[in-house]
């Protein structure tokens, strides 16, 4: 340890050991799994909602990546099946997420499939769960006199209304719900699939 | 290692080479229990995960517990023929008996899981207890004798396209004893066995109270049986919930016409998933609601209700003969035109 | 099939070849050092004082005046932003946390959505504060160690600056929803270039400094500093490369970096950091020195591959899950080195741990980094992970590996190194007491508080009966506990930079006086 | 530099005699011998849940290639009895029956599509209902299906699956069951004198909930918008086609008190007042729709047919079909269809119900059912419901006059 230069050397060399093996046998083999048989690429306007979710930073409270039912019960809060490596073939940047402040979404599609119910969510979430801690997105929206002709108009709950106003979504919010609408993994999983078995040491089913 | 140099070591007082050297102590032990930790977690993790839920333990107060076989291990071949034949006419007695069938029972109305279930007269239990004296009939009853009962009043034979049981020597009794045989697999003859017949349930100072029992009645019995206890059938018109009073119920020469037989399989079973949730006080006045109304006559009458209930009902929890609302209680329901 | 397991195999036991190479290296002295090389960090007539910083000024041996001298603007433009940067970072980060319990406050505009706000916190206080100010320090201990001036401090220099210029540009973006979208890597990559060359010419001066020293040893605090200062640049710009990865094999990449951040860049800054100050401040060296060997290798060979446990149950192949959680679980081996050789010499001199409020941050840092080593290594294990993972729990032990272990560290390397570098003592002196204490609470309420509240709303998302409403509702309370922490975790910051402010501004006067004089 | 006086100038740090202490060596071990017993088992574990994933594909592929008597025994026996006698009044007997024997043509689009309305077989008359099997079974199990059923009560004669494709094709237009036998007789007078199809008055038109399901109201979210044009549901959401009237009434008024609580369907309640919901009720409960759950929940599926046919004395858990008919068809006015239900719904009900079944009203029985099964229980129950055919429409009205 009196000498720089093998200690950088060697220090580097055992980040290069790490990174083939987190990085590069990882990306080979996962590269090597074909987009799942179902999976379709994301139109241009899913694409703008997908930019609208990266930038108004979702992900950090919305996972995208159901767990195994030997895990945690996400089947049977209609998360759906677990996410294998092919489900994300078209998703650069990947948006896994590690929180579940709010729930998981990769199945949202699925099981939410009314825009109108996410055009209400996002410009006002406790007008659906009072609960909720989500953020309201209002600047997705406008508020006018009279809806023009092709405005989507939100509806609310009655007691949330204002007299002589409507609120109508801007594109911003029509990409947003059209990504969320696009998340849908419920065809089957392939059976070569990737994903972590860690929790599947059980084998058989009791 | 030793750094000539540092002489300190040379003049240490014993005193002094233990002090320091407690925190590196408890650094070791930190170490060694986030170790242990870990280890018990791998064991966690390996069998804990790997077994299933854990299944309630069975109790035993002296009867011997005993298991039916399960319906894969029906043989094949003509014997096991049979035995199926016997489930079929358990399970799908008004078809599979249909001359013999005067209401919208099967045997497993009330022998509940075909009959397996215990503490509702599971037929294992039955099986290995004849022939039996019983006092019903003041005779030694064969399981054939007791299985002409069964059809005479619980299936309310006398209103069956034949007007009565199945003939001494019918098949239908020789298919039902193979079923009740293979039930009872490996079952010792003649030993009290846990779960048998009906439980018994004491009656307290109250006694029992049909205007409780319709209270009873409606908050946990009516969503199935409907409030006008006829049960309910599925959209084919077949019977899910079995009748309890009227025409396409038992007569009132079945042993479920009397209140304690009622109250124990009640208090047991009922509601159907959720048995023993009712207090023992609940299944008497349920089971009394349910006994206070009409249902076919006592096959047995040729005199009088009054008269038959001398003959055949004394002594017995029951409201035959009874009158109820200005009517008096045995005289029999009309019988249903059959679908 | 074959060759995976193959590679997992292959991983571990390279591991742990090292670690053993490394164990039998040490216990029969095959580098011929110890003690003596230990002391390296003391002039002569240093060893066995008190060095108390907060009180004194600049060091009477001439030698190392002259070294500091060659460090001092670029270590106070370092530290100087770094401070700035940590404050602005807190007071995004308190917004985030109370906007969590209080959602419709602030919703008016995008920029100030919760999303952004959290990210922004995020990038400034590891790019802006914990970075810069581990450079910071790096730059001011390095050349200390190696009884040299540092070499082209204008490096040094033009790197704080385009690493700034790229900080705000980065910052700039993210709040205007111009993001890579990846945790961790959320600056565009087209700005990381920025960061990327600041942070490459900060590095030159350290190594040139570390290649041509006046000593033959290097100190424990110069292996981290130089491995650190090398593996953040790769790491970087590895992670940012656009249209590499897709998918799956990102989130791989993204983890991969992204836990490096912390074990292979701040980890290092601040062990190598607490290595030097502990001792120095205390006037002994370290308890066994020969064994910081196996706290630095291993640190390497484990901290490298533990990546991936953020992914465990993920869509990424189980092989590398599973290595990711045992050499998580192996980095109890330098913990525990680094723990024996720290603890044991603040223990055996409390009296020092009482008198100097930098020794107090650093030590206490040094101790934090112990339990969130350990606290991690459980984390990873799958039994307790499938609780923890996605839950507020992650996010206290996040705080106490980047706050309690990290930023206490250079809290008190601030302390240390100010006075020396500006020939001043502190202003207000009583502000530091308050803001060690302030921070000290602040973060215990934060700690504790998300810390049950995370375990309880993973108990409540993994029972299938309970809807996932109550896992959220459970947890406001705790939300709320963390703010108020981090509240007061702020108030302590402001008073650090008061008084960075008060030293740097004084130090100037007195620079303009002796120009003038 | 310092004025603190040292505490104890003798004692120094010092570095033992072992440079690595003991306790290190031991632990250093230790976690080496874990780590590789950790990766051993995680790489048995990888290759069990590879080894689950084919195993399921091949239960996939099993299932679909099942032989017609197994078929059979899990698709027709629950109504047509295993031995094929029916159920008197009820369930046509296949022993004899001359729908059997007629054109191949006919079973198969019995099976296809079903039957409502009245029919003759073998002297009795039946005013029931054949759920459509078209949405649950491919062509090849029918084919196969219909070989079986012929064989044992009909006039033998294999029917190839090309034979079924043809025969879907040739219906793929026809979205309602055949209306009892006289409509069946048109395909093959072989069956005998029929009973006339008395279409029942066109119920009501009840626009109103038409206009509820498929625009919301005032604008708002529609049901049609989740719960699918036809209520037949999706991955999930529950299906709602063939819930009994009343039940989902109810729902909907415990969905707007809160005793029911749903964050989706709470808001949306709200807004109804008691005719709407009535009306909604009904509306779903005439609806006929094919059958969109599969399983996917990694449910064992013979362990969730277990439970449904026969329950679980072990654990006290009785059949489902015990209450919910025989075969999962509900039992108005309350007891739910569960058959061809989405199974992350059925699971995640049966979860909460076992959990909080207080809080909702109408459903005593199902909490402690509920409470007793485990989580692979739920899973592989509601899986298994999820293969079953959807339960016939029928037209509420008259059958409660029935």
């Amino acid at each position: 340890m009196n000498r720089a230069l093998p200690l950088v050397i060697l220090a580097m060399a055992i980040l290069a050991f790490a990174t083939m093996l987190l990085v590069v046998v990882p990306r080979a083999q996962i590269g090597s799994e074909p987009p799942a048989a179902g999976l379709r690429a994301y139109s241009p306007e899913e694409l703008r909602g997908r930019a609208q979710y990266m930038s108004l930073g979702c992900v950090y409270c919305h996972s995208q990546q159901p767990r195994t039912p030997d895990q945690a019960p996400d089947g049977e809060r209609g998360w759906g099946r677990p996410s294998v490596a092919a489900d994300y073939a078209y998703d650069s940047p990947h948006l896994m997420g590690t929180m579940r402040t709010g729930p998981d979404l990769l199945n949202v599609g699925a099981r939410l499939p009314s825009t109108a119910w996410h055009l209400t969510h996002l410009y006002r979430p406790r007008a659906i769960a009072p609960w909720s801690i989500m953020p309201s997105y209002p600047f997705l929206f406008e508020i006018k006199d009279h809806a023009a002709p092709g405005d989507t108009v939100v509806w609310l709950p009655r007691e949330q209304r204002v007299a002589g106003k409507v609120v109508v979504a801007r594109p911003e919010a029509m990409a947003l719900v059209a990504y969320l609408l696009s998340l849908d993994r419920t065809y089957p999983a392939p059976a070569s699939a990737i994903r972590d078995d860690g929790y599947s040491r059980v084998g058989g089913k009791p | 290692m030793t750094d000539p140099g540092h002489t300190a070591t040379e003049t240490e007082s014993p005193r002094d080479q233990r002090k320091g050297r407690g925190l590196p102590h408890s650094i070791y032990a930190l170490g060694g229990g986030l170790l242990l930790f870990a280890l018990v977690m791998l064991v966690r993790d390996d069998i804990l995960l790997r077994s299933g839920p854990p299944t309630p333990a069975a109790q035993d107060n002296g009867a011997i517990a005993f298991t039916p076989p399960p319906m894969s291990s029906i043989p094949n071949g003509p014997a096991g023929a049979s035995i199926r034949h016997g489930m079929a006419i358990f399970e799908n007695t008004g078809t599979e008996a249909r001359a013999f069938v005067g209401n919208g029972l099967a045997c497993r109305s009330c022998h509940l899981d075909a009959g397996r279930k215990a503490d509702s007269a599971p037929m294992w239990a039955a099986w290995v207890s004849y022939p039996q004296y019983r006092a019903k009939n003041k005779k030694m009853n064969s399981m054939e004798d007791r299985l002409n009962g069964c059809f005479s009043y619980s299936m309310n034979g006398q209103d069956s396209p034949s007007g009565g049981p199945p003939p001494k020597g019918d098949p239908i009794y020789t298919d039902l004893e193979a079923y009740f045989h293979w039930l009872a697999s490996n079952a010792p003859t003649g030993a009290k066995l846990k779960g048998a017949g009906f439980p018994k349930l004491k009656l307290s100072s109250l006694g029992y109270d049909r205007d409780r029992g319709r209270a009873v009645y409606a908050q946990h019995c009516a969503s199935c049986h409907g409030d006008d206890g006829q049960g309910r059938r599925d959209l084919n018109g077949r019977q899910v919930f079995p009748p309890l009073w009227g025409a396409n119920s038992y007569n009132w020469g079945a042993g479920m016409a009397q209140i304690n037989n009622a109250a124990g399989f009640i208090k047991a079973n009922m509601p159907l998933g959720a048995g023993n949730s009712l207090t023992d006080q609940q299944a008497w006045d349920a089971a009394a609601w349910i006994d206070s109304q009409e249902r076919p006559k006592d096959p047995r009458q040729k005199g009088s209700v009054q008269d038959n209930a001398a003959a055949f009902h004394e002594g017995e929890k029951t409201f035959y003969g009874k009158t109820i609302d200005n009517h008096l209680l045995g005289t029999g329901t009309s019988p249903k035109p059959r679908l | 099939m074959l060759t995976i397991g193959l590679f997992l195999a292959i991983s571990f036991l390279v591991s742990l070849a090292g670690l053993t190479a490394l164990i039998w290296a040490v216990s029969t002295d095959q580098f011929s050092f110890g003690q003596k090389q230990a002391r390296i960090i003391f002039i002569e007539g240093e060893e066995g004082h008190l060095d108390d910083p907060t009180a004194g000024s600049g060091s009477r041996d001439l030698e190392r005046a002259s070294i500091d001298r060659t460090t001092a603007w670029p270590v106070s433009l370092f530290l100087g932003a770094a401070v700035v940067w940590l404050v602005i970072g807190s007071f995004f980060g308190l917004i985030a946390s109370l906007k969590l319990h209080l959602p419709d406050w602030l919703d008016e505009n995008a920029v100030l959505t919760f999303g952004r706000m959290r990210t922004l916190h995020l990038t400034m206080v590891i790019y802006g504060w914990l970075s810069l100010g581990g450079i910071g320090t790096a730059t001011w201990i390095t050349p200390r160690i190696f009884h040299s001036p540092l070499r082209s401090p204008r490096f040094a220099t033009w790197g704080a600056i385009i690493w700034n210029a790229g900080l705000i540009a980065g910052c700039v973006a993210i709040a205007t929803g111009w993001t890579d979208g990846e945790e961790w890597l959320e600056i565009p990559w087209q700005i990381d270039g920025l960061l990327a060359l600041g942070g490459g010419l900060a590095v030159v001066p350290v190594l040139r400094t570390a290649f041509g020293r006046s000593v033959d040893h290097i100190y424990v605090s110069g292996w981290y500093f130089l491995a650190a200062l090398c593996w953040f640049p790769a790491l970087f710009i590895i992670a940012n490369i656009p249209g590499l990865f897709v998918g799956a094999e990102q989130a791989t990449v993204n983890w991969w970096f992204a836990h490096n951040v912390l074990g292979l860049w701040l980890t290092p800054l601040g062990l190598g950091a607490a290595y030097y100050f502990i001792p120095k401040i205390i006037g002994k060296p370290v308890y066994s020195y020969s064994l910081s060997l196996i706290g630095f290798w291993a640190l390497a060979l484990f901290y490298s591959q533990v990546g991936i446990h953020h992914l465990i149950g993920g869509p990424v192949p189980t092989w590398v899950v599973t290595l990711s959680v045992v050499q998580s679980v192996m980095m109890v081996v330098p913990v525990l080195a680094v723990a024996i050789n720290q603890h044991v010499v603040v223990a055996s001199n409390l009296w020092a741990f009482r008198a100097s409020l930098p020794l107090r941050f650093i030590s206490l840092g040094a101790m934090m980094y112990t339990l969130a080593s350990v606290e991690g290594s459980l984390e990873a294990l799958r039994s307790i992970n499938t609780v923890t993972h996605f839950t507020q729990f992650t996010i206290a032990h996040a705080h106490l590996g980047a706050y309690g272990f990290a930023s206490f560290i250079l809290f008190g390397s601030i302390y240390y190194m100010m006075p020396r570098i500006t020939g001043r003592a502190w202003p207000w002196p009583g502000l530091i007491t308050v803001h060690f204490w302030s921070v000290l609470a602040g973060f215990a309420v934060y700690f504790v508080a998300l810390t049950i509240g995370g375990l309880l709303q993973g108990e409540a998302m993994l029972d299938a009966g309970r809807p996932f409403a109550q896992s959220v509702i459970l947890l406001k309370p705790y939300l709320e506990a963390r703010s108020i922490g981090g509240a007061v975790m702020t108030l302590g910051h402001i008073l650090l930079a008061v008084n960075v402010a008060g030293i740097l501004a004084r130090s100037a006067a007195d620079a303009r006086k002796g120009e003038t004089a | 530099m310092s004025e603190h006086p040292l505490a104890d100038e003798a004692f120094e740090p010092y570095e033992p005699r072992r440079p690595v202490p003991l306790p290190v060596y031991w632990m250093a071990i230790a976690l080496a011998l874990w780590g590789a017993v950790t990766l051993w088992n995680d790489s048995t574990a990888q290759s069990s849940g590879v080894g689950q994933r084919l195993a399921e594909a091949g239960d996939m592929t099993r299932r679909h290639s099942a032989a017609g008597a197994d078929l059979f025994a899990q698709r027709c026996a629950t109504c047509h009895q295993a031995n094929g006698a029916g159920v008197a009044g009820a369930v046509p007997p296949l022993q004899g029956s001359r729908f059997l024997g007629a054109n191949p043509q006919l079973v198969v689009q019995i099976l296809l599509h079903g039957i409502n309305g009245p029919i003759a077989v073998g002297g009795d008359r039946f005013d029931g209902h054949m759920p459509a099997f078209g949405s649950v079974l491919d062509d090849g199990q029918i084919a196969r299906l219909v070989t079986h059923l012929r064989a044992t009560w009909g006039n033998g004669g294999e029917v190839e699956a090309a034979f079924v494709k043809a025969q879907r094709q040739a219906t793929r237009e026809r979205h309602a069951s055949w209306n009892g036998g006289a409509d069946l007789v048109s395909l093959d007078p072989a069956v005998g004198p029929q009973p006339a199809f008395l279409s029942a008055p066109p119920a009501p038109s009840d626009s109103v909930a038409m206009a509820l399901a498929r625009g919301g109201k005032a604008g708002g979210w529609a049901c049609s918008a989740c719960h699918g044009a036809a209520g037949e549901g999706r991955s999930g959401v529950p299906r709602l086609a063939g819930l009994p009237a009343d039940y989902i009434a109810q729902a909907l008024l415990a969905f707007s008190t809160g005793t029911r609580p749903s964050d989706i369907m709470g808001p949306i309640a709200r807004q109804l007042d008691g005719p709407e919901r009535v009306g909604l009720g009904r509306l779903y409960a005439t609806m006929a729709s094919a059958s969109r759950a599969r399983p996917e929940l990694d449910g064992d599926l013979a362990r969730g047919a277990t439970l449904a046919l026969q329950g679980d004395d072990r654990r006290d858990v009785p059949s489902c079909f015990s209450c919910h008919g025989p075969s999962g068809f509900g039992v108005a006015p309350i007891v739910p269809a569960i058959a061809a239900q989405q199974p992350a719904y059925t699971a995640g009900r049966l979860a909460a119900l076992g959990r909080h079944g207080k809080d909702d009203a109408g459903a005593a029985v199902m909490p402690s059912v509920a409470a007793r099964l485990s989580d692979a229980d739920r899973r592989a129950v509601a899986d298994y419901l999820a293969t079953l055919p959807p339960s016939p429409a029928i037209d509420t009205d008259t059958k409660d006059a029935r």
